[in-house]
């Protein structure tokens, strides 16, 4: 059960030929969400998680996105599945996906066929994202099945060269139960799971949150390598900027239900424009440096039920608080290769428009 | 309700007959056709034949229908009896049946103990000799010592068993074992005890087969029932109507009422049941309802070495205040008659043996100022409506009953109300089952008990259940010994020497001589009893039993109607012996 | 002053008839927290921190070793009478969920232990009121709208704070903060953590942080000592700065390298070390701890076991045979 | 700022009850079950008052269906059946609390010595418990019947209770472990609060929903059992009393075969059902009412 | 392996123990019943005339133990008996050895209590998925409420309401015997057809009065899976929906076939008042017969053989468990 590190793994594996037609022959789709609201039935009537959200994933790049818990990161993540949990539902929007469509049109054995074969997920709690008494070999199995894989033993190869690539012996993991495997590898086979149907398309949901620093480490390493040998748009949804800024090309931050600030990573957080992403950038604890830099955002992150109905999320913490932030809910607008959603930002970009462009 | 009777009548020819055993503990798939195994599948009447089946005469007890014995003659002086057994009468397996069946059946009766056939030194009424006079005679003679007038009764019910089936249940030398038994010194106690270990193979002994003596033989039993077939050698199996008898377990009065209401029973002994369910039973196509004679009564027994029930004037007192009428209506409707007054005898039985003496005994109608009178004169005093004993201190009447016994404790219970209503406090306490019922009331832990009385109809018998062992007087070998009370089984505690009328009796010693005497010598002591057992009042009798039986003429006609035929001795089963004798005949 | 020398603890888990599997949690671990100061304890999942925060806190009894409490010495005394010692010291633990109870509203937690503290300095309920509304203020928390609260109505950095009055309430030395902070939302985080380093300025308490966030560690106080922990054992300590700087055993700089970096504003170190395997303590090495798992190990490494000392060229102690720096951190691009 | 804080434990006491009306409240179905336990509560505590001492009988009227006069009929001895199963309901009722009681405080007190001490004594503790939870109840109590009269209600109530603390035990032994890992424990602990103090304070309350849901399931256990055995009529007789009522309805008056006396058998039989829905209706919020977060919802 | 043998080792070692505590109880209460009728057996023998050597086999004929002797003597002789599979002889049926009066009994418990409780819980489980599935629905609530409802009712109130309604207004079917005496025992359709019709009543009081209990346990449990996270992973890995309901009823079942042996192994002694009601002549019966007739050493020995079942049937609980589930066969504990 040890793990072995890379470098003995054949690289060739990914491109070795399917017998699957088509499978290999897949790109890394696009995809745009747009205006996407999601609300959950509550003692106090349907209030939204998501509210209003619209993002793009570029083809081929890995999008993070950070928020505080319950900013309804998870929640956007399932949108992307058409998979919110009731009483939860999608209440608009579109969820576009190249080659699929709008996702939040799908229903039964359509939507049940995009999952798994071109949307992999990778789960919030992975270590408990298996069935504990099948071993893993056999909800492989079950998943072919379910996809009408017709060479499963094919199948089973490839999965034994995936978890073989992330370091793993293929062969024992998939004989193992889940409660004989620790988290890092868990987390592996989950993202085992997700790829070996050659799903273009993968959702991270707090890959690395409950391991440790070493083993966070070397999944965060995975994910990276994975990505850019398979060819995937990848999306990564944590609570961790450090996370983010290892692996993501953009980074989208979730602050109430709304995205108020995204755009490439190095930019947002050298030069974050948004007030709260620059209180979260800045409560980063920091290895090197005057520790009196960093400070804590004052307040405290909002639940369902506290968000405000209109206005800015985000004013009640808000240090450039201004009396339009009461009643009127920001745009979210571009800001150079970003777009964020803050009124004070729409002001600093309105009055000194030449500049501030690149930062 | 069992829904299979009716659809499946395969018998044939005379159809099926259904009875209910209402024995318990009744019927068991794994016990054998053994008549004296406790759970035995024997079913007297049915499969198994008495010498002969003896009947409740109102005063004659050595009244029988014949049985395995055609004829019988009894000299006057009561001193033997000689059977004729029946000429054809033959075993199920085809054998005929002899007088060595009887002899050997009589060897095993005395391992059981009976009363014909005790080996307890002195028993009353025990036979002397058993001889064979030829292959269908037997002539059974009485020890004098200590004669009885019901001699004949107790060897005509006897069960005859088929001894090429039961020799090896008991050893060939069991007569001199017997013989030895009823002598005198060591040898003779270690025969006894030879008897009694013999007694208990005796029980234990399992028939592959049931051979069977009577009209029917056992084909099969479950535990909820059992099936006979008629027995094609019976000697009178010409006059035997029904092909088949089922035979039902007892599990329930309610269980029987369910049949009877449905018309599903061809024949049941009494259950008692509540006046709509009767209402409902007797509503049944064909069913009937048929009474006699039941020499039984049940009494309110007091412990008179408690307090306050010594004093008679506390006893008469109570006596007054309870309303048997009301009690009988409530508890036992339809199964018992009040009683008129307490005279220790059956009210039916004693218009025929103390026709003088009946009327002039008191009736203790209920009368709350007489009761009154009598409590004042006994020393208890009432406070604020309350009666209490003499020194001040409460009192309550602690009745006693067995739990299953509805119709005790119905009564129990309406004489609790009676009382409270009249000032005495009353309570009823149950005893989980009959045996540590008699257990305790015997040890003397109850103050006051039902108690089955005026057991007819022997004169004896009847009186010896007020002034016999339970109340202080032994009979061994005819010489009555008293003990005190709390001593030797008296529990009711009474004294030695009663006074009636002014004269001093010995009640118990007068019983005793019932147990030797005629007729005609027991009714003046018979009326002398009843007198002591009126004025001295160790019980209260309440009630005076009736039999009936449930019949249903749908299928099946011919019941006796008359007193005599309806009970049969202990444990046997009625039907059987009137389908036997060629009473039943098929419903045309 | 807190000091420890030499505690191990064993754990034997407890199986079934033929065997029970030992965890060796700590091997002899020497520390020494001074008044008002700070200690840190950084190391992997499972390595012993919490367990030997527990046992100074005296929640876990020890197997082998000494504790000595202001210089009292522990096992010089009856276990009753160790206990106002170690009430001297709090935990604080990781879950503020489950560290309120949650039938119990904050006055009633605060007043149980507040009213225990009265009754044994002869102090009327007037001052357990008072002292309850002072603790709260003391953790920034605004009494008259937190005390008739139950713990679900709050957040979970006001529970933490909570968490943190209610120790403060018996007025302890130290305070035992064990991964106080990883439950917290990460706006939140440093408003704890500078709350800690304010109490031990004002009240002169002093801190043992458990963290595996090497980073937070330093935000309890640069003048704290930092202890690598790695399966019980202390592999590397010294002042906080110097370690995380000038890292020298390779367990802490592999702990180091696996921080993720804020690119954009930082810049890798440039020899990060990965650790060959992860960590497995089903074997039992007869030497160095860390040698299976380290890039540079040699034969010594798998034969001997190095102890805690001080080598020439590096400021801290460590247990390595070879003790190299290596620039591992991630550092601040110069320019913005 | 004292007499604030002081007012603030009344206020919560009051808040508790608001709390519990809140939740009992949310579904009329608790609010119906809650009526109905009242019910048999008065019922058990004041019915009996309402009857003489002994119920007035009539000759006449016997095992009479329903009437405006009885509703429920006579039994066979003449009495009004809704008034004995009224008299009937206190023995019922306290043998029931006894044994609730003793279920409770047993198994409550057993399970957190238990889990609380741990080591040796959990160890034997639990064996023991086992053991008893292994004998089937019923039939141990039909043997038990043979030895013990259980001639009133508090003996009948103690036999029950001291059969029936072994699940209790177990579960609160089991939640006693789960919580002392919770850090508020151990915090107390530290804290040097006293034993008595967490388990009575801390710990306790935290199990309050477990411990009065298993005090009603022992409730109907002991209302069944008792009325069961009394049915079976291995008890010796009590007048007054369901079971025996049971027992004479269909052993006796025929209730089962004869609609006419069905009112007899329906009288306990509608008392124990009625019982019993009481109790599933109440329990249901019971989870809601010892948990402040459920409560303040 | 090991471990299932293991476990297997202790369970028998405390069943035996067990085993050996119940027996040790049920001689002493035997022992201390009011009226001992052991002695007062032998007290009437030595009363009559019997030497005392006579009597105490006399006695021990009867009761199977020796009455005579000091209490450790009796005792040790009766767990000597136990040891041997010898219970003593019966009371009311002299001559018949306890435990073939039991086996006979066991017999017509077993087969009802068998079929009716797997019928529940065939039928409580599927049902229970169900109103865990529609938890929020009308039907779903219907048969939650159903389930609590039915589990609620005593035993004895369901039996006498189906006799009522079945045997008695409309009486389609049996309640009395467990056969029809008029066909012939064997293999043969009347027979057994009987023997089916007779037992309908039973097998639905049992199927009834255990359904309300399964279907709760069954819902309450799958609510708990499907909270449980791998299940929302195996669907949105996009499982096929009979996969993913697999997944649930699987690990939902689990826990439920624990209790099904167990419930398996009490209702051998739990089955007193349906055989009361329904005449059926099980162990349940000849309990009650056996107390209400004070047949001690058939009473001792029926006490015996229902807690020897619910031992056997913890033991086949726990075996069971280790086998399907694989953290328990790996040696780990769950909880
Ligand atoms: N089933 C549900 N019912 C009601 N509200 C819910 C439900 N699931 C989530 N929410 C609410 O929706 C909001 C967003 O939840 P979500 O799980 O998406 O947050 P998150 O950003 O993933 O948080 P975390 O970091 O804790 O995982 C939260 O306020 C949460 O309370
Ligand atoms: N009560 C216990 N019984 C058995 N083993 C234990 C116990 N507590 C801790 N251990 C073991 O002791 C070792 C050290 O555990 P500890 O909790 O101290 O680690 P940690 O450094 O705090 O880890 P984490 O970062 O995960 O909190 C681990 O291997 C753990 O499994
Ligand atoms: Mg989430
Ligand atoms: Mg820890």
């Amino acid at each position: 059960m040890t793990e072995r590190s890379e470098g003995t793994v054949k690289h060739s594996a990914f491109g070795a030929e399917s017998d699957e037609g088509g499978l290999r022959t897949k790109q890394a789709p696009g995809v745009r969400i747009d205006g996407l609201t999601v609300v959950y039935k509550t003692t106090a009537g349907e209030l939204p998680a998501v509210r209003d959200v619209s993002l793009e994933l570029k083809p081929g790049t890995i999008t993070g996105i950070v928020g505080e818990s319950g900013s309804g990161k998870s929640t956007m993540a399932l949108s992307l599945l058409n998979a919110v949990q009731p009483p939860g539902r999608i209440a608009a929007g579109r969820v576009d996906i190249d080659g699929l469509g709008d996702v939040a049109e799908f229903k039964g054995e359509q939507l049940r066929k995009a999952r798994g074969r071109h949307i992999g997920y990778v789960f919030q709690a992975a270590q408990n994202s298996l069935n504990p008494l099948k071993t893993v070999g056999k909800q492989l199995l079950d998943l072919g099945r379910s996809h009408g894989v017709e060479d499963l033993r094919a199948l089973v190869r490839e999965a034994k060269e995936l978890l073989g690539r992330m370091g793993l012996d293929g062969a024992r993991v998939l004989d193992s139960h889940q409660h004989e495997l620790s988290g890092g590898m868990r987390q592996r086979v989950g993202i085992m799971l997700a790829l070996v149907l050659n799903a273009h398309l993968v959702v991270l949901d707090e890959p690395t949150t409950a391991l440790d620093m070493i083993t966070q480490a070397n999944i965060l390493k995975i994910v990276r390598e994975v990505h850019a040998e398979r060819g995937l748009t990848t999306l990564v949804i944590t609570h961790d900027i450090g996370v983010v800024a290892e692996v993501a090309d953009r980074l989208a931050v979730m602050y109430g239900g709304r995205l108020v600030e995204q755009g490439p990573t190095r930019e947002v957080l050298a030069d974050p424009q948004h007030p709260y992403t620059r209180g979260l950038i800045r409560a980063i604890p920091r290895l090197v440096g005057d520790i009196n830099e960093a400070q804590a955002l004052p307040g405290r992150p909002p639940t369902l039920a506290t968000v405000p109905k209109e206005g800015c999320v985000f004013r009640e913490r808000c240090a450039l608080r201004m009396d339009v932030c009461d009643t009127v809910d920001p745009a979210a607008r571009p800001y150079g290769l970003r777009i964020v959603a803050c009124h004070a930002v729409d002001q600093a970009v309105k009055v000194p428009s030449g500049e501030g462009e690149h930062a | 309700g069992g829904g299979a009777t009716n659809k499946s009548s395969s018998g044939g020819g005379g159809g099926l007959f259904t009875t209910i055993d209402v024995n318990r503990p009744g019927i068991d798939a794994s016990a054998p056709p053994n008549p004296y195994n406790p759970k035995g599948n024997a079913f007297p009447g049915y499969t198994t034949m008495k010498l002969g089946f003896v009947v409740n005469h109102l005063t004659d007890p050595n009244k029988a229908l014949p049985g395995m014995a055609a004829s019988w003659e009894i000299p006057p002086d009561n001193s033997s009896i000689t059977l004729k057994l029946q000429p054809n009468a033959k075993w199920s397996d085809g054998k005929p049946v002899t007088a060595e069946d009887v002899k050997l059946s009589i060897a095993i009766a005395y391992t059981q103990g009976s009363t014909a056939f005790a080996v307890t030194p002195g028993a009353a009424g025990a036979a002397a000799d058993v001889t064979v006079v030829d292959e269908k005679t037997v002539k059974v003679t009485q020890d004098l010592a200590n004669p009885s007038p019901k001699f004949a009764r107790g060897v005509l019910d006897t069960t005859v068993l088929p001894s090429h089936v039961w020799n090896t249940a008991v050893p060939a030398t069991i007569w001199d074992t017997i013989k030895a038994a009823r002598g005198e010194g060591p040898e003779a106690e270690k025969a006894r005890e030879d008897i009694t270990k013999l007694g208990q193979q005796v029980i234990a002994f399992a028939p592959q087969k049931d051979v069977a003596g009577g009209p029917f033989v056992l084909e099969r039993a479950n535990p909820g029932e059992a099936l006979l077939v008629k027995n094609k050698h019976f000697f009178n199996v010409a006059n035997v109507v029904p092909d088949q008898v089922k035979v039902l377990n007892f599990t329930g009065n309610e269980q029987i009422w369910n049949y009877l209401s449905q018309g599903k029973l061809d024949h049941s002994g009494f259950v008692a049941a509540p006046t709509d369910v009767m209402t409902r039973i007797k509503a049944a196509p064909g069913s009937e309802v048929i009474k006699g004679y039941s020499p039984v009564a049940v009494s309110m027994a007091f412990n008179q070495s408690k307090k306050p029930y010594d004093n008679v004037h506390v006893r008469r007192g109570l006596a007054y205040l309870i309303d048997r009428d009301q009690v009988t209506k409530v508890a036992s409707p339809e199964g018992g008659t009040a009683a008129t007054t307490t005279s220790g005898i059956h009210q039916k039985a004693a218009g025929s043996w103390i026709p003088e003496t009946l009327p002039k005994l008191e009736a203790y109608k209920p009368d709350p100022a007489k009761a009154e009178e009598e409590f004042k004169q006994a020393g208890l005093t009432k406070k604020d409506g309350k009666w209490t004993l003499a020194d001040g201190s409460p009192w309550k009447v602690s009745m006693h009953a067995p739990a299953g016994f509805s119709d005790w404790l119905s009564a129990q219970e309406n004489i609790k109300s009676q009382l409270i209503k009249a000032g005495v406090d009353a309570e009823v306490v149950t005893t989980a089952d009959y045996p540590v019922y008699l257990e305790e009331l015997a040890a003397g832990k109850y103050d006051v008990g039902f108690w089955l009385i005026a057991l007819g109809p022997a004169p004896y018998d009847i009186f010896q259940r007020l002034y016999g062992v339970s109340n202080g007087w032994a009979n061994v070998g005819g010489k009555v010994k008293h003990s005190a009370a709390g001593k030797s089984g008296n529990w009711m505690g009474g004294p030695e020497q009663i006074e009636v009328d002014g004269a001093k009796v010995n009640p118990g010693e007068l019983t005793a001589k019932l147990n030797s005497v005629g007729p005609e010598e027991a009714k003046p002591i018979m009326s002398q009893l009843a007198q002591a057992a009126n004025q001295d009042l160790p019980v209260i009798q309440l009630w005076d039993y009736i039999n009936n039986q449930f019949v249903n003429n749908s299928r099946f006609t011919g019941w006796p109607h008359d007193d005599e035929l309806l009970r049969m001795g202990q444990g046997v089963l009625p039907s059987g012996v009137w389908i036997q004798q060629g009473l039943i005949k098929k419903k045309q | 002053m807190i000091t420890g020398t030499g505690i191990t603890k064993t754990f034997k888990q407890r199986g079934n008839v033929l065997g029970s599997r030992e965890v060796q949690a700590l091997r002899g671990v020497d520390f020494s927290i001074p008044k008002g100061g700070a200690a840190s304890f950084i190391g992997e999942s499972g390595c012993g921190k919490t367990t030997l925060g527990r046992i100074i806190a005296g929640l876990e009894a020890y197997d082998d070793g000494r504790i000595s409490i202001n210089g009292t010495e522990m096992s010089s005394l009856k276990p009753k009478d160790r206990q106002p010692h170690f009430r001297r010291i709090q935990m604080i633990h990781q879950d503020p969920y489950s560290a309120l109870n949650p039938t119990r509203t904050i006055h009633q937690t605060l007043h149980a232990p507040l009213k225990l503290r009265a009754g044994q300095t002869g102090r009327d309920a007037r001052w357990i009121e008072e002292r309850a509304a002072e603790v709260l203020a003391l953790v920034g928390l605004d009494p008259g709208s937190v005390l008739s609260r139950y713990p679900h109505q709050l957040s979970g950095g006001m529970r933490q704070r909570v968490v943190i009055a209610r120790a403060l309430t018996v007025d302890p030395d130290m305070l035992v903060a064990d991964e106080a902070v990883s439950m917290i939302d990460v706006s939140l985080r440093l408003g704890i953590l500078a709350l800690l380093k304010d109490l031990r300025e004002r009240l002169g308490v002093s801190v043992l942080f458990i963290t595996h966030d090497v980073a937070t560690s330093r935000y309890i106080g640069d003048d704290g000592e930092m202890y690598v922990i790695y399966r019980g054992q202390v592999v590397e300590r010294g002042p906080v700065d110097t370690v995380i700087a000038d890292p020298v055993h390779p367990y802490t700089q592999s702990l180091l390298s696996a921080i993720p970096v804020l690119h954009g504003l930082e810049e890798p170190g440039s020899q990060p070390v990965v650790p060959v395997e992860a960590l497995d303590g089903s074997q039992e090495p007869t030497g160095c701890l860390f040698a299976r798992r380290c890039p540079f190990r040699r034969d010594r490494c798998e034969s001997e076991r190095p102890v805690l000392q001080i080598t020439e060229g590096a400021p801290q102690e460590h247990a390595c045979f070879y003790p190299e720096r290596r620039d591992v951190i991630a550092r601040p691009m110069s320019g913005v | 700022m004292s007499i604030v804080l002081e007012s603030t434990t009344a206020t919560m006491r009051r808040n508790f009850w608001s709390g519990v009306w809140r939740v009992m409240k949310r579904k009329p179905s608790r609010m119906v079950g809650a009526i109905i336990l009242l019910g048999f509560a008065f019922m058990a505590v004041f019915g009996p008052m309402f009857y003489p001492d002994l119920l007035p009988d009539d000759a006449d009227l016997i095992s009479k269906p329903p009437s405006w006069a009885h509703w429920l009929g006579t039994d066979p001895q003449g009495r009004d059946v809704v008034a004995l199963v009224v008299k009937g309901s206190r023995y019922v009722l306290l043998s029931a609390a006894v044994t609730a009681v003793i279920t409770v405080v047993v198994g409550t007190g057993l399970g957190l010595f238990s889990g609380f001490k741990r080591g040796r004594w959990d160890t034997v503790l639990m064996r023991v418990t086992d053991m008893k939870l292994t004998i089937p109840g019923l039939p141990l109590l039909l043997v038990l019947a043979t030895v013990w009269k259980f001639s009133n209600p508090f003996q009948m109530g103690l036999v029950l209770g001291l059969l029936g603390w072994g699940g209790v035990a177990r579960a609160v032994r089991a939640q006693t472990l789960s919580l002392r890992e919770r850090g508020f424990i151990e915090a107390a602990r530290g804290l040097g609060l006293s034993t008595p103090h967490i388990v009575g304070k801390e710990l306790l309350p935290s199990m309050a929903p477990y411990i009065a849901m298993n005090m009603l399931i022992a409730v109907t256990g002991a209302v069944y059992a008792q009325v069961g055995l009394f049915f079976l009529g291995v008890l010796p007789y009590e007048s007054d009393n369901w079971g025996v009522m049971l027992n004479l309805a269909v052993f006796q008056a025929g209730a089962m075969i004869q609609p006419l006396a069905l009112g007899y058998l329906l009288g306990p039989l509608l008392a124990i059902l009625l019982l019993t829905l009481g109790i599933v209706l109440v329990v249901d919020a019971m989870d809601e009412i010892f948990n402040p977060r459920l409560r303040e919802e | 392996m090991t471990v299932i043998a293991r476990r297997l080792a202790g369970h028998l070692a405390r069943g035996i123990v067990m085993i050996l505590v119940v027996a040790t109880i049920s001689f002493f209460i035997v022992n201390n019943i009011p009226g001992d009728p052991v002695a007062a057996r032998y007290e009437k023998l030595i009363e009559g005339g019997m030497s005392p050597e006579a009597a105490r086999q006399a006695t021990a004929v009867m009761y199977g133990f020796l009455p005579t002797g000091s209490m450790w003597e009796q005792y040790l002789s009766y767990m000597g008996g136990l040891f041997r599979l010898d219970l003593g002889i019966s009371v009311t049926r002299p001559g018949a050895p306890v435990l073939d009066v039991l086996t006979d009994a066991a017999k017509w418990t077993v087969l009802p209590v068998l079929i009716g409780t797997l019928l529940s819980f065939l039928v409580g489980v599927i049902f229970g998925v169900y109103a865990a599935i529609k938890r929020t629905g009308k039907l779903g609530d219907a048969l939650a409420i159903s389930g609590s409802l039915l589990h609620g009712i005593p035993q004895y109130i369901l039996a006498m309401l189906l006799v009522v309604i079945f045997a008695t207004l409309i009486p389609i079917l049996p309640a009395d015997s467990p056969v029809d005496i008029l066909f012939d025992p064997g293999w043969n359709a009347g027979y057994i057809g009987s023997l089916a019709e007779h037992a309908v009543l039973p097998v639905l009081t049992y199927a009834l009065s255990a359904y309300g209990g399964w279907i709760l346990a069954m819902k309450s449990s799958v609510v708990t899976v499907l909270g449980d996270d791998f299940i929302l992973a195996a669907e949105l890995r996009g499982m096929k929906r009979s996969i993913v309901f697999r997944y649930i009823a699987r690990n939902a079942i689990l826990p439920l076939f624990t209790i099904l042996a167990l419930s398996l192994g009490l209702l051998l002694g739990g089955a007193v008042f349906i055989e009361k009601i329904f005449n059926y002549p099980g162990l349940g019966l000849l309990l009650i017969d056996a107390v209400s007739l004070r047949d001690y050493p058939l009473m001792s020995g029926a006490f015996l053989l229902i807690t020897a079942a619910v031992i056997v049937a913890n033991i086949v609980a726990d075996l069971f468990y280790t086998v399907i589930d694989p953290r328990v066969r790996s040696g780990e504990e769950v909880s």
